[in-house]
């Protein structure tokens, strides 16, 4: 069998050319399984037959720890993020920045993020925001999405003037621009967990090692994701 | 206002091709199951879409294959008694009655509901659902509610099939008293031929999708060569005359050519025009006058043809007066007696057995 | 009450109710109409039009979503349209998600009041022109209390997916709290956070309830008018 | 085998109460439209479940409401025709007609289904659909398949009158043969006196629900106190006799306790029993012997029983051998003959007044 | 055409027919048993059977896969049992996919037979019964032919909701390639990453193609059989 990973969904471009090449080089191979990093926990726990399991969440990767359900000491922060303001067309650059004006770029219009108190990339945001001081000023404002991907075409359809999503998604999409970034220290330290299950399989380990190497780190940061060192 | 029908229609099986025309007053299709009869009323009404002919009343052309003309049901100006009763089961019995008026406004004003829900005894039924309903109780709703539409054209598929008799005599009159009052052309279904004589202006017999024989009710009825077509059972002539006299014993004399006929009280007023359906059966002939009989009604009468069928039977037309009666004698007594046509003879005829539904 | 559930819980119960009740209500006409049409009339593109009802059935919700705001987002033909001529605006509106909830519930609908016009016997309506009742008459005072089962049957099953649509609500008007966020929307956000599980539940307590409550409802009510129908 | 009937049950506004025996034999249910003969006939079928009462058959009790037993339709073995048909409408006429045989299998065989077929004249339609048969075609295949399920008990509400007299005349000899052939106790609504007269061997007659007269035919047809109920117009005796001779010229003789009657040619063989209905107005009364009569029927009589009613006739009682005989004479004819119970008298009965379905 | 889709996506839309087949068949008797049920039995509980039935169309799909993963997982009471009594599993495997979408389409198939089923007139099982066919027989040959249209229509609308169904099939059995990667979750897969909606796109094409074609299909025979029913 296969060594199974079960991922976060925006992981997919990049785990799928890394696993190309894990195979091209172990002839080995791995069945990759994308969904929320919510639905993925809850499955692991309800004994979804992953051997690895990398998630957009810290909570969710405690949350399984909690059950004893990730092999002990394998869990690794695998990857890291950063957020930025995105806009639908080449407009002037808008740099978050404490009390920067983002309300007044949007007037009636909406800000589109994911979900604020639920999905990784909106929490980040939302965090962000606070810190920065604006939230209050724009959260009637704020159009939230079920994931990152929605929030993207909002704004590439031009429907959101503004958006903030990863700097990895941003990266993909060509009808939107990057206006400004997030400094790091606005929001939490942004990081994509990996472990492997209790019952996971030897090859497992190796992907794991695999996903650390220098190689893949290098597809990894083409996506546009962070190296934690 | 005529109603002319000339149509054509093939069923898979089964090929429709009649043409008659109906004048005012009651056309009878008359045929056995499976004849056609109800096609051709559907026809009328514009359910059935012939493959071929025309169908107009007076003049307005309601179908024409040719010319794809096909004036849609509901400006047609119908009622429709249907076989099936076909009440609105959501609506109660006052509301389906009533169904049908909201489009006749305008139209000449007819009897008001309540002289036709009395008329049909189903006043204590207006308020009930068609489905606590018994069978005969659904068809006479079923007749009012297509009575009060104000139709200019009536179809009625055997309309009292359901109904007992003592229903029937009371309703037939009615309907009766609409064809003489009104112009309406009424096509009328029946299995019935009493029923068929007693109301019916014309006869249109069926017999397997064509048109047997059709004409007046009173020519067709007295041709002992139609009998057969009709049931020779049920073979009987129509004699008309003026109602002379109503008498305190429960006998009205009736004034008609051939002198004087006593019948069971009527109730038409003195004067009036009656039609007396004389059933062949009923009449018995005599070669000298009866004497001391209980028969009120004895005339002296001219044999004019003689038609002997398969039966036991032979059919005696009789002229009485310048009326045509049938009679119905068995071949022994037509030998006995000698009958011959041109012969002189009494045509005898009980009073009671002109029964009551054959008066009208 | 409040307390048990939280405001936020509480508006997006109020706005579940509101979206649903307007998506149902406005979406019957079509829907009879439509089912009619599909039902009793043979017209070139019968079966485009009877694919294109199913579509949202089929596709998943998502691109339903997607497709809703392509059309009726503020920058799609429809949208746009709309906004200009009447400035009725769809997007991040309830309206908007009133919209996605009919769009999603109407194959269901259409096809429940199909069912019950294709039962309806074609001999009553022939009797009811024969009394003179031009089409139009026929259908409002025979055709129609006849499907009255069936309308309230297609009603309670679009409400039903209204109250629980979130794919394409989501997609097409985003959760805005107070606006856009229905009840689906705040479970599936309550059910991305650990340990938020309960307020999850409780959500989904209350809108099964409002849901049994209107599937009760209109299961007496057409039992009711089927038996008035059957002449108590 | 005797179906015993005692029930009560309320519809909002009617109260149904009848308590009849039906034995073996058919058992005609008789009363204006509306009365409760269908809702009678559905209890017995156990598709009405009387709020009241007991339903045996024989040893068999179908329904007790007090011992709450009440046997499922399908186990009751008998066979209905609904007023209303009631056909299949995805199956052929072929397996509208063999549907009941599969659970008929086993009970005492009956008459193949090609005899049915060729006596109903339905050979033709057996591959349609009931879609596409007429009225009266339905119900000849309603009748073939409630014949054909070989029940034990035979429920047939107004099975005819969809039908035309032809139709009906060799519908009816069938059910007779049934009658007279097995112990099926028969169930038989109709609004036709003749054809209660003809065939029934009980009649039952039902008024508002409740059960106003029933006895054997014979008997509760020749009381003129009766006749009102049945309709007095349709009043008539019924004579029993036994096949004499069957003369070439068409005439049958029979030998009954008056003498001999002679009749259109039967077909039944000579020896056999026959009954003949002989309605009230047909038979006229003379003081003294008539001459020169086409009628070959007369009857030296005595009177028993005068009943005159508000109308203008008078109901005539006649004793002719032992036998019993209405007539229905004018009044002003009963008067003027001076008409009084024990007179003697002559009756005198045309030969083919005694109509064909009067028969059996 | 496989370079057209890809591997992957094909296998996504054969297993999607595998799953949507299964999920119709198998729940199509109970379906019909339930709608009998509901429609002409009166029994405690009736109500609360037509709750349960309803109860994934209220739901949002996410809570009832959650509820499916939480009752037939490998850790479920039901799931577990399952398995150590027949060693059926249901979790991560296309049967689950099988019955997450048979869960979800019950509501629509169940309703649409018994709508066909009140339409049934009782009188002609009545006139079955007293030819001597006891009730099992008058179903099977009396109503059961004469709901096949009903019945068809169920199935379709069962079938065209089992390739669409996406919340509740990832919730309960996830998102694996080639084992339970349905047509909606590849395409939702697809979407989650810029630059694949071209593909997302395809799959979107020939799932409706498909269940096009099957309600094609549906449509044509029920109105043989309706048609049939009338008398040609
Ligand atoms: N379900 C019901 N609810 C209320 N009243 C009913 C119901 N069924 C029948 N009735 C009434 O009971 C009476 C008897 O009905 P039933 O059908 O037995 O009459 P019937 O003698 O068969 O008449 P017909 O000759 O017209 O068929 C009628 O007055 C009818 O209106
Ligand atoms: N839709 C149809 N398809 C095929 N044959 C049909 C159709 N409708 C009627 N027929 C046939 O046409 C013939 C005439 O039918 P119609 O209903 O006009 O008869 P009818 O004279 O009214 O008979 P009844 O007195 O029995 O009502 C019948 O043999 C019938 O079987
Ligand atoms: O069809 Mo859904 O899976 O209710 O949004
Ligand atoms: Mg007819
Ligand atoms: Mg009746």
């Amino acid at each position: 069998r296969d060594v199974s990973v079960f991922a976060a969904a925006s992981l997919k471009t990049a785990l799928e050319e890394i696993a190309a090449d894990w195979r091209d080089e172990t002839g080995h191979a791995a069945t990759l399984t994308f969904a929320a990093s919510s639905t993925i926990a809850r499955q692991v726990d309800q004994g979804a037959p992953a051997d690895l399991v990398l998630l957009a969440s810290a909570d969710w990767m405690d949350w399984l720890a909690a059950r004893d359900l990730l092999r002990a000491g394998s869990r690794v922060a695998l990857l890291g993020n950063t957020l930025v303001l995105i806009g639908s067309q080449a407009a002037p650059p808008l740099d978050p920045a404490p009390g920067f004006p983002l309300a007044e770029r949007l007037g009636d219009d909406f800000l589109a993020m994911a979900l604020v108190s639920a999905v990784p990339v909106g929490i980040y945001g939302k965090a962000a925001l606070t810190n920065l001081g604006v939230w209050d000023t724009v959260a009637d404002h704020v159009a939230q999405t079920d994931n990152a991907r929605t929030a993207l075409a909002l704004v590439a359809s031009g429907e959101a003037p503004l958006g903030i999503v990863y700097a990895s998604d941003a990266q993909a999409e060509p009808r939107v621009h990057v206006l400004g970034r997030f400094p790091a220290e606005s929001h939490p330290t942004i990081t994509y967990p990996a472990a492997l299950t209790v019952e996971a399989r030897p090859e497992a380990a190796a992907f794991l090692s695999f996903l650390q190497s220098p190689e893949a780190a290098s597809v990894f940061r083409s996506h546009g994701f962070v190296i934690h060192d | 206002m005529t109603l002319s029908v000339r149509i054509n229609h093939g069923f898979p099986g089964f090929a429709l091709d009649v043409a008659f025309d109906a004048p005012p007053g009651i056309t009878a299709l008359f045929g056995k199951s499976g004849s056609g009869k109800t096609s051709v009323v559907n026809a009328v009404a514009g359910l059935l879409r012939p493959d071929a002919g025309t169908i107009r009343v007076a003049d307005r052309l309601l179908f024409d294959a040719e010319r794809r003309i096909c004036v849609p049901t509901h400006r047609r100006r119908l009622g429709y008694v249907f076989q099936e009763g076909r009440l609105f089961p959501h609506l109660t019995v006052r509301q389906n009655l009533c169904y049908g008026r909201w489009f006749a406004k305008g139209r000449a004003g007819s009897d008001p509901i309540d002289r036709i829900v009395e008329l049909l005894g189903i006043g204590p039924l207006l308020d009930r659902q068609p489905g606590a309903l018994s069978g005969g109780e659904k068809q006479r709703v079923a007749i009012g509610r297509a009575l009060l539409s104000e139709p200019e054209l009536l179809l009625m598929d055997e309309p009292l099939a359901a109904l007992d008799s003592a229903r029937k005599a009371e309703i037939l009159p009615y309907i009766q008293r609409l064809r003489d009052e009104t112009d309406t052309p009424i096509l009328y279904v029946s299995h019935s031929v009493p029923e068929v004589a007693r109301i019916a202006t014309t006869v249109v017999a069926l017999e397997a999708g064509r048109v047997l024989r059709s004409g007046p009710a009173q020519a067709v009825l007295a041709d002992p060569d139609v009998a057969p077509a009709l049931g020779i059972r049920e073979a009987g002539a129509l004699l008309s005359g003026i109602v002379r006299e109503h008498a305190e014993d429960g006998v009205t004399a009736l004034a008609f050519s051939g002198g004087t006929l006593y019948l069971p009280l009527q109730r038409d007023p003195v004067g009036a025009d009656l039609r007396v359906r004389i059933e062949a059966k009923d009449v018995l002939l005599a070669t000298e006058a009866p004497t001391g009989l209980s028969a009120l009604n004895i005339f002296p009468a001219r044999i004019e043809k003689l038609r002997q069928g398969d039966g036991p039977g032979v059919l005696v037309q009789l002229r009485i007066g310048t009326d045509l009666v049938l009679s119905r004698v068995t071949r022994r007594s037509a030998n006995r007696m000698g009958l011959a046509v041109g012969q002189s003879c009494y045509a005898v005829l009980k009073t009671v057995s002109v029964a009551k539904q054959d008066i009208g | 009450m409040t307390d048990w559930l939280g405001p936020e819980a509480w508006a997006a119960v109020a706005l579940s109710l509101q979206v649903s009740f307007w998506a149902t209500l406005l979406s019957l006409p079509l829907g009879i109409f439509v089912a009619y049409a599909l039902s009793r009339w043979n017209f070139p593109g019968r079966q485009l039009l009877n694919g294109l009802v199913h579509l949202p059935l089929i596709l998943p919700p998502v691109v339903t979503g997607y497709l809703l705001l392509l059309a009726f987002g503020r920058r799609g033909p429809v949208g746009s349209f709309l906004e200009e001529t009447f400035g009725f605006v769809l997007a991040f509106r309830w309206t908007g998600a009133a919209l996605a909830a009919a769009v999603m519930a109407f194959p269901l609908m259409v096809r429940a009041i199909r069912l019950a016009i294709d039962a309806v016997d074609p001999k009553l309506e022939q009797a009811a022109a024969t009394l003179g009742a031009p089409r139009a008459w026929v259908f409002a005072t025979i055709t129609l209390p006849l499907i009255l089962p069936g309308i309230l049957v297609g009603a309670i099953l679009a409400f039903a997916k209204a109250m629980g649509e979130f794919g394409a609500t989501i997609t097409f008007v985003s959760n805005i709290p107070g606006q856009t966020q229905t009840v689906p929307s705040a479970i599936y956000a309550f059910l991305q956070v650990p340990g938020e599980e309960s307020t999850a539940l409780r959500l989904v307590l209350v809108s099964v309830a409002i849901a049994m409550a209107a599937l009760l409802l209109s299961e007496v009510v057409s039992r009711a008018v089927a038996r008035r129908i059957a002449g108590q």
